[in-house]
């Protein structure tokens, strides 16, 4: 922690960034901080309930912190991930931003609980990460646990419904995206849904039905899976803010499984490394190609 | 799908090779007839059906011819043809397939040595698991082989302690008997 | 509001037939919008045509839609005919219920049905068509010819006799490629050095043919009408300008026993050297691989030899020198980067390719190929035109050539036909047999392919006059024992093994595209086969063009190619080039994809996924120039129009023009329940 | 043949949503057109330039507006008019099929096939193989209920409480 | 290293020289040989030319006797029993219907995860063990390496361990012994293989071209890798004889006994005098040197 402040007022006081993207302890357990000041680096914090990703707030569409300038910003492996997204697809140039790498052994699943971290409070995601630090940060700070072995809940999750019948696993989605509500929560705290205007805003022609119903919420689901396809980096904030409880995690992270099964990719925190959607091998699997 | 997966199933009413097709996954229409297996054949010089011969006869869908033909049943299956073979044809296995099918046809008028031979084989294999080649050497040459110098040579071959005088049968014959049993049924039903 | 025509067409009984043509103008006036819905027996005739200029007129109609054939057909006539009317041509679409519906289905009945469902779904998309302009974009005429072979050098006189000017790229210090290696020619046996030098001084002199050989093509950008090429000049150690080829440098240079490429091994050649006494341009090349100063250098070591340069009058030895670029301007190009010939050797550059190892894996001395042939046959090479074998210079008395060699061999990884070894085999044992009087001549082949003009003609004279005993079987296997090559093959025409001894063999191995055409071929966007040959645009009708527009092939870089054929393609590049050239501004269909500023943000997905770098990065600025974002531009010339980027963007910030989301989201609406 | 023939009177005929490229499938099936090859009456053909250009959203909305099943179709791997167009759609489609597989929507109602603008013969088969598959599913009511009737939704049977966060 | 030993009826019968040169060496070059338990006949060429399920599954057997040994893989010193097992295996491993059959004949559950291995890739992979075991270098004996037809192709059962049209690795053994391999033109060819018994004529013809060569080559010996072409090139060299085909006494020897000789066993031990040509030329060689100096 010392490291962390320590580290924060140096490039506050020389002036290297203006302002520092953080965590700091707020009323209801760990919370996103921005400091500005090098007294101000004293409010930071890194502890387990850090799960917030804050490379979301580093997306250009938040104008309140491009007003700042250049800044740092404090990152789990996790976000270095999304970090590095946003950079491959040129949202932000590195230059613009120090990265501040924390080494990390998981985090809770909640930000506002006050246990300690274990096998059982610990965030789902965080089982079988193998990283422990950022490799894309400019300094890396802090100490890590021994992180938690895999496999995710979420992963045998997974393996149960695909192996129920095609019409039971329709009724478990059925019951769970019923309850969407559309407020789009998953999208705003998404690192890498950065669109300008998101297409399920658009009218003309309107491929997604708006109002909450089955129909176009199914198609909301899809699209946003289909979107993150190969850019998901398992920062588990949809899931987390979503508020109805819909088990969003279930389906990106299908996703991923997908994309690693098909085309031996995982996200990494490498922004030269291409996304596996937008490149192709000529010979991709195409068993399902008559 | 590979060249591998196949049917297995053929019939004797398909063409000759549509049925080989069928039962080996080559199709012996590639074969454009050049000859380099039969170049390197060793057999060449003593038969007169020679492999390039044999995939002209599928081709043109003459088992009859086949029954016959000295090539297919003095084959060493040495492989030479199926190696140097620049369409991947595979006349060897392609020859082995014919055997298969021709094993059933009992008219074959000409080597019947190496029939016999094949079956005295495969009959020492069935009762004790692995070959005897003294009971092989006695079965073979009083089953209709012919008897060449071998009888002779044999004592001198027992001098060296070459060959055992009794079968060894294995543990699993029983095992041996169903897979033999096991492959007949399957080749009849297929 | 739109207002919309609707010609259901009979095509005679090809569509009346099945489809109700009647009901389905019926059904459609009344979908809305529809303010014209007929039927005719013909709508591609005249009088079928003159109904929709007539219509557009006299209902204002606002679209076209043509229920009739396919519009692979006649798409063009229509739009043409809306055109007439005075309609924007691509406000007209054709709904295709001929070889779509009437042709496939028996069903009277379900085959309206579905017209009625096809042309409906036509009529919502046209309901959202916009008027469209072909797109028109500038041409700098000027070509690009790469391979300065014959194939190139045809190309580049064409073009250049055609009153533009041609920048020719070839890799090697002189042009003339494989042709200048060649003895004689079939079917005429001609002297290939006699035909070819005229015109590759030609090309040297030409006021309009800019030439850079030892040069490779390094880039390219831009696209048909305006690419940008960046050319490497490599650093052949001499100063051009200074030079006038009198040839005292290579007379001095000690290190005199390098292999000649030109002539394939045979010969020897300095390590300053002109390849051969017609060489264009006639300059010497330092092979810094084989100088000893430049190993000299290499390991760190002074320099010792300069011999070269003390024999130099002009003072135009440079051994500083350095690869230069240069950049060029031009509007299209031509590949014609030609051949090399497979070896049979055990280590290959590609891993589907094998070697013959039942052949020796060509570790047999005395086993050569074909060019190597021409070589020691030409009077200009190593033997002075003496039949002689590398391995003790005796005189072959019994040859054997083998046709075949990986051509028509899948498993070796070649599976064409290299179409030119039944000829050159046939004339090579003419010439053989013209200087060896005593000697025999025999060829292994699995067919003759003489298909061309005096061709059949030429390879039966080899047989009938010329004594060439033909064999047809491909040989099994050959080993060297003593000074003979034992060949172990099959007659298969006699049906026996033959067991032959020859004192030389001569292979005709395949032949493949250039080392490296892969690369160039990415750098210039076209696609090649398994093998590697370009590929062309249309095997039928458009066989010299690729599917990069602009970009055009010709010779042996496309296929296995004879002279005749390589200089027909070279012309005919040509005489697209010079008709892309004939007018200053290009016209293109509009179907191209379009950014729309206001939501792109910036992720350039889009430019991942264009195959033809059509995507650009904009830069919108505030009033005081400050870059506020980065978004992507597709430039309209380059774009192809296959709407990739728009299927991937994930905000739907590119449309492709005729092919909107909004005309197809209509499209499935309309056949929706 | 058989799947050309519609079903006795009354039985299920499933409407299948095509959407192909224009150069090779959308021309294959010009040839089987020219070629007079028999097939199916249900499919409904909706022409793209390219299967690059086919969004997944296509077959969502297919499915919306009651589609019993969709054919997606375009060029051989190294065919593409376009160089590479269908070898991005086929990431895009792998990863979609296992996605809307994995949401409970049967793959089957869904064909992925390469055919070339010489494979009219192929062009038919896929679509009377489909027809013939998609009959056997029986109709979408599943997808085309999803606004009409809330009440058909049914009660959860596994619920997110049971899903670690 | 422990491997699984597959000897075959041949190393039991007529070549038990070969079982027992191999067994003598194993120890020097750490090969540990797990004989497959109740082993049985590969079928050899009899098998899949009457049928081809039976011709894959008798071997598929002995695979399935090795992988419920636990064994990972297995050496078959007979070329013709390594074609058939390494056979069995390819064509099972490419062939899911074919798999379900042997499954079902069988009736066990067989993962075909055994690796097969030919001796010579085994010996090959010994090289440097071979090397520092050599005492007796067999020095100036000329061998003509003979390979036939099974040991190195085709490619596709083979995994290509050795170039089919042009190996080697029989060379680098008998060079690591010390002898030195000739140039020859027939160390490919077939030497009549099964037809031994059945056609005695063609085994003379072909037994007699491959010894000739050799013997113009300036070979010693000529040395082998399979029981079949030592039966056929040793036994039937005295028919050749008869015939006026052959006139002269070429020793044939396992490279198993090459090897052997070469670090100083003893010539009874590796099985040398059941041969029927006399291999005293070889076996009478120069002093010893100290090991390891040579290789």
């Amino acid at each position: 922690m010392t490291e962390l402040r320590e580290l924060a007022r140096r490039l506050l006081s020389e002036g290297t960034v203006n302002a520092v993207l953080g965590w700091e302890e707020g009323p209801r357990g760990a919370r996103p901080a921005f400091v500005t000041t090098p007294d101000g680096a004293d409010r930071l914090i890194f502890d387990p309930r850090c799960v917030h990703d804050l490379a979301s707030y580093l997306s250009p569409r938040r104008p309140h912190l491009k007003k700042l300038g250049k800044v740092a910003v404090v990152l789990k492996p996790c976000d270095a991930r999304a970090v590095a997204g946003l950079i491959r697809e040129t949202q932000i140039p590195r230059e613009n931003v120090v990265l501040v790498g924390v080494r990390c052994g998981g985090v809770l699943a909640d930000p506002e609980s006050t246990a300690p971290l274990s096998e059982t409070t610990v965030a789902d995601r965080c089982r079988g990460c193998p990283d422990r630090e950022a490799k894309l940060a400019d300094h890396v700070v802090g100490t890590a646990g021994a992180g938690f072995p895999g496999p995710s809940r979420r992963a045998q999750k997974i393996e149960e419904l695909a192996a129920m019948p095609v019409d039971r696993r329709w009724d478990f989605w059925q019951a769970e995206l019923s309850k969407c509500v559309r407020c789009h929560a998953c999208r705003q705290v998404c690192p890498l849904c950065f669109c300008e205007r998101c297409m399920a805003d658009k009218s003309l022609p309107r491929w997604i039905e708006s109002s909450p119903h089955a129909r176009g919420n199914i198609a909301w689901h899809i699209t946003r899976a289909m979107h993150l396809a190969g850019r998901c980096v398992d920062c588990g904030e949809c899931e987390r803010v979503c508020p109805e409880g819909i088990p969003l995690g279930l389906i990106t992270r299908k996703i991923a499984q997908v994309v690693s099964d098909r085309y031996d990719f995982r996200p990494s925190d490498d922004p030269a490394v291409p996304a596996p959607v937008g490149t192709y091998r000529m010979d991709d699997p195409q068993e399902f190609i008559l | 799908m590979g060249s591998h997966e196949h049917s297995h199933e053929h019939s004797a009413a398909q063409p000759l090779a549509t049925r080989i097709q069928h039962m080996t996954g080559l199709n012996p229409l590639k074969c454009y007839q050049c000859g380099k297996c039969s170049a390197g054949c060793p057999m060449a010089t003593e038969t007169t059906t020679r492999p390039h011969d044999v995939m002209r006869l599928v081709a043109r869908d003459q088992l009859d011819r086949l029954t016959d033909a000295d090539g297919l049943w003095l084959c060493l299956t040495c492989e030479t043809c199926t190696s140097r073979c620049p369409n991947g044809c595979d006349p060897a296995r392609t020859m082995d397939a014919l055997r298969e099918i021709l094993a059933a046809r009992t008219n074959g008028k000409n080597h019947n040595a190496i029939r016999a031979f094949h079956r005295s084989f495969l009959t020492q294999v069935r009762n004790h698991g692995r070959l005897f080649e003294m009971g092989l050497i006695m079965s073979y040459k009083l089953g209709g082989g012919p008897m060449f110098a071998d009888v002779t040579t044999t004592p001198s071959v027992l001098a060296r302690g070459k060959l055992g005088l009794a079968p060894h049968n294995v543990k699993g014959l029983e095992e041996i008997r169903r897979i033999f049993e096991a492959c007949a049924a399957q080749e009849d039903g297929a | 509001m739109a207002r919309i025509g609707v010609f259901v067409c009979h095509c005679g009984e090809n569509i009346g037939r099945t489809v109700d043509c009647a009901k389905v103008a019926e059904l459609c006036g009344q979908v809305p919008g529809v303010v014209h819905s007929v039927d005719y027996k013909y709508m591609c005739s005249d009088p079928g045509q003159q109904m929709v200029k007539a219509a557009i007129a006299e209902k204002g109609l606002t679209g076209v839609v043509v229920a009739a054939c396919s519009p692979h057909m006649h798409e063009k006539t229509f739009r043409r005919a809306t055109a007439g009317g005075g309609l924007n041509p691509f406000l007209c679409e054709m709904a295709n219920v001929r070889e779509h519906c009437s042709w496939i289905h028996e069903d009277r009945d379900a085959a309206t049905v579905k017209a009625v469902d096809i042309t409906k779904t036509i009529v919502e998309k046209v309901k959202r068509n916009v008027p469209l302009s072909t797109i028109r974009i500038p041409v700098t005429r000027r070509a690009l010819v790469i391979g300065g072979g014959i194939a190139g050098i045809q190309a580049a006189l064409d073009i250049a006799d055609g009153g533009r000017e041609v920048i020719l790229v070839e890799k090697d210090p002189s042009i003339g490629g494989h042709m200048s290696q060649l003895s004689e020619t079939f079917p005429t046996l001609d002297c290939s050095q006699c035909i070819l030098t005229p015109r590759m001084v030609e090309v040297y002199q030409h006021p309009r043919i800019k030439l850079y050989s030892y040069s490779e093509v390094e880039s390219v950008e831009g696209y048909i009408g305006n690419f940008k090429v960046k050319i490497r000049r490599k650093a052949r150690s001499i100063d051009e300008d200074k030079c006038n080829g009198c040839g005292a440098c290579t007379k001095t240079c000690p290190n005199k026993k390098i292999p000649s490429e030109f002539d394939c091994g045979l010969g020897k050649r300095t390590a300053i050297y002109v390849p051969f006494p017609q060489a264009v341009p006639n300059l010497p090349t330092i092979d810094r691989a084989k100088c000893l100063l430049f190993m000299n250098r290499a390991k760190g070591r002074p320099d010792t030899c300069k011999k070269c340069a003390e024999a130099c009058s002009k003072e135009a030895i440079d051994f500083d020198q350095v690869d230069r670029f240069v950049t060029e301007d031009v509007g299209a190009i031509v590949v014609a980067t030609g051949y090399q010939l497979y070896t049979i050797g055990k280590d290959q550059a590609k891993p589907n390719i094998k070697g013959y190892g039942e052949y020796g894996y060509g570790t047999i001395p005395d086993v050569i190929d074909g060019l190597q042939f021409e070589r020691l046959a030409s009077a200009s090479g190593p033997t002075s035109g003496k039949i002689q074998r590398p391995s003790d210079g005796k005189e072959p008395k019994r040859i054997v050539f083998l046709q075949c060699i990986g051509s028509r061999d899948p498993q070796k990884g070649m599976d064409y036909c290299s179409k030119i070894c039944c000829m050159y085999v046939a004339k090579h044992t003419m010439l053989y047999h013209h200087k060896v009087h005593d000697g025999q001549a025999t060829v292994f082949y699995m067919d003759i392919r003489a298909a061309g003009k005096g061709y059949d003609e030429f390879s039966r004279r080899a047989i009938e006059e010329e004594g060439a005993r033909y064999i047809r079987g491909r040989v099994s296997k050959m080993w060297r024992d003593g000074d003979v090559i034992k060949i172990q093959g099959f007659d298969t025409l006699a049906g026996e093994p033959i067991e032959m001894d020859a004192d030389m063999v001569v292979l005709a191995t395949a032949m493949r595209p250039q080392p490296g055409i892969d690369s160039l071929a990415q750098k210039l966007s076209v696609s090649y086969d398994q093998h590697g040959f370009i590929n062309e645009a249309h095997p039928k009708l458009r066989p010299v063009e690729t599917n990069t527009a602009g970009v055009y092939v010709a010779g042996a870089c496309q296929a296995p190619r004879d002279i005749p054929d390589a200089v027909a393609m070279a012309s005919a590049t040509a005489s697209k080039v010079l008709g892309l050239f004939a007018n200053e501004m290009l016209e293109r269909e509009p179907t191209v994809a379009r950014v729309d500023e206001s939501s792109c943000a910036g992720c350039f997905h889009c430019e991942r996924v264009c195959a033809y770098g059509a995507v650009e990065h904009k830069e919108i600025k505030d009033r005081a120039g400050n870059v506020l974002r980065v978004i992507a531009y597709v430039n309209p010339g380059v774009c192809q129009g296959c709407g990739t980027c728009q299927a991937t963007c994930p905000s739907k910030s590119v449309e492709l023009a005729g092919f909107t989301d909004e005309q197809i989201w209509s499209e499935i609406q309309a056949l929706g329940v | 043949m058989d799947s050309a023939t519609p079903a006795a009177a009354g039985g299920f005929e499933p409407r299948i949503t095509a959407f192909v490229c224009n150069w090779c499938t959308y021309t294959g099936a010009d040839l089987a057109g020219t070629s007079r090859l028999q097939m199916a009456s249900n499919v409904r053909i909706i022409r793209l330039p390219c299967t690059g250009r086919i969004d997944p959203m296509f077959m969502i909305k297919a499915f919306e507006r009651g589609a019993d099943g969709v054919i997606v179709s375009g060029c051989h791997p190294a065919d593409c008019h376009y160089n590479a167009g269908n070898y991005h759609a086929r990431r895009r489609f792998a990863i979609f099929r296992e996605l809307i597989q994995f949401l409970g929507i049967d793959t089957g109602r869904i064909t992925f096939s390469w055919v070339s603008a010489s494979e009219g013969a192929k062009w038919r088969d896929i679509v009377n193989d489909t027809v013939t598959r998609v009959r056997g599913l029986g109709p979408f009511t599943a997808y085309r209920k999803l606004v009409v009737d809330p009440a058909t939704v049914p009660a959860a049977k596994v619920t997110s409480k049971e899903v670690p966060a | 290293m422990s491997i699984g030993y597959f000897p075959g009826c041949s190393l039991h019968g007529l070549s038990r020289e070969y079982d027992e040169s191999l067994k003598a060496i194993a120890p020097a070059l750490g090969l540990e040989l797990v004989e497959v338990n109740d082993w049985s006949c590969c079928g050899a060429s009899s098998a899949h030319s009457s049928s081809h399920l039976l011709g894959v599954a008798l071997p598929a057997r002995n695979l399935a006797q090795a992988e419920d040994q636990g064994i990972a893989e297995v050496v078959a010193p007979c070329a013709a029993c390594y074609a058939r097992l390494a056979a069995a295996r390819h064509e099972i491993a490419g062939d899911a219907t074919l798999a379900g059959h042997i499954n079902k004949v069988l009736a066990r559950d067989f993962r075909n995860s055994v690796k097969v291995r030919s001796i010579l890739e085994v010996m090959k992979g010994a090289l440097p063990a071979i090397g520092s075991k050599v005492t007796h270098p067999l020095k100036d004996l000329k061998v003509a390496c003979y390979y036939g037809c099974l040991l190195v192709r085709p490619v596709e059962v083979t995994g290509g361990y050795d170039d089919p049209e042009d190996p080697s690795s029989m060379e680098a053994v008998c060079k690591a012994a010390g002898a030195t391999p000739v140039k020859w033109n027939r160390r490919l060819d077939c030497c009549g293989g099964g037809l031994s018994m059945s056609r005695t004529g063609s085994v003379v013809r072909l037994g007699a071209a491959i010894l000739k060569d050799a013997k113009a080559a300036g070979a010693d010996a000529i040395v082998v890798a399979c029981p079949m072409c030592h039966s056929n090139l040793d036994f039937r060299q005295k028919a050749m004889a008869q015939r006026g085909a052959w006139d002269g006494e070429m020793p044939i020897l396992f490279l198993t006994q090459v090897v052997g000789l070469a670090m100083g066993l003893d010539a009874k031990a590796l099985g040398l005098g059941r041969h029927f040509v006399r291999t005293d030329s070889v076996t009478t060689r120069p002093a010893p040197v100290a090991a390891g100096e040579v290789g």
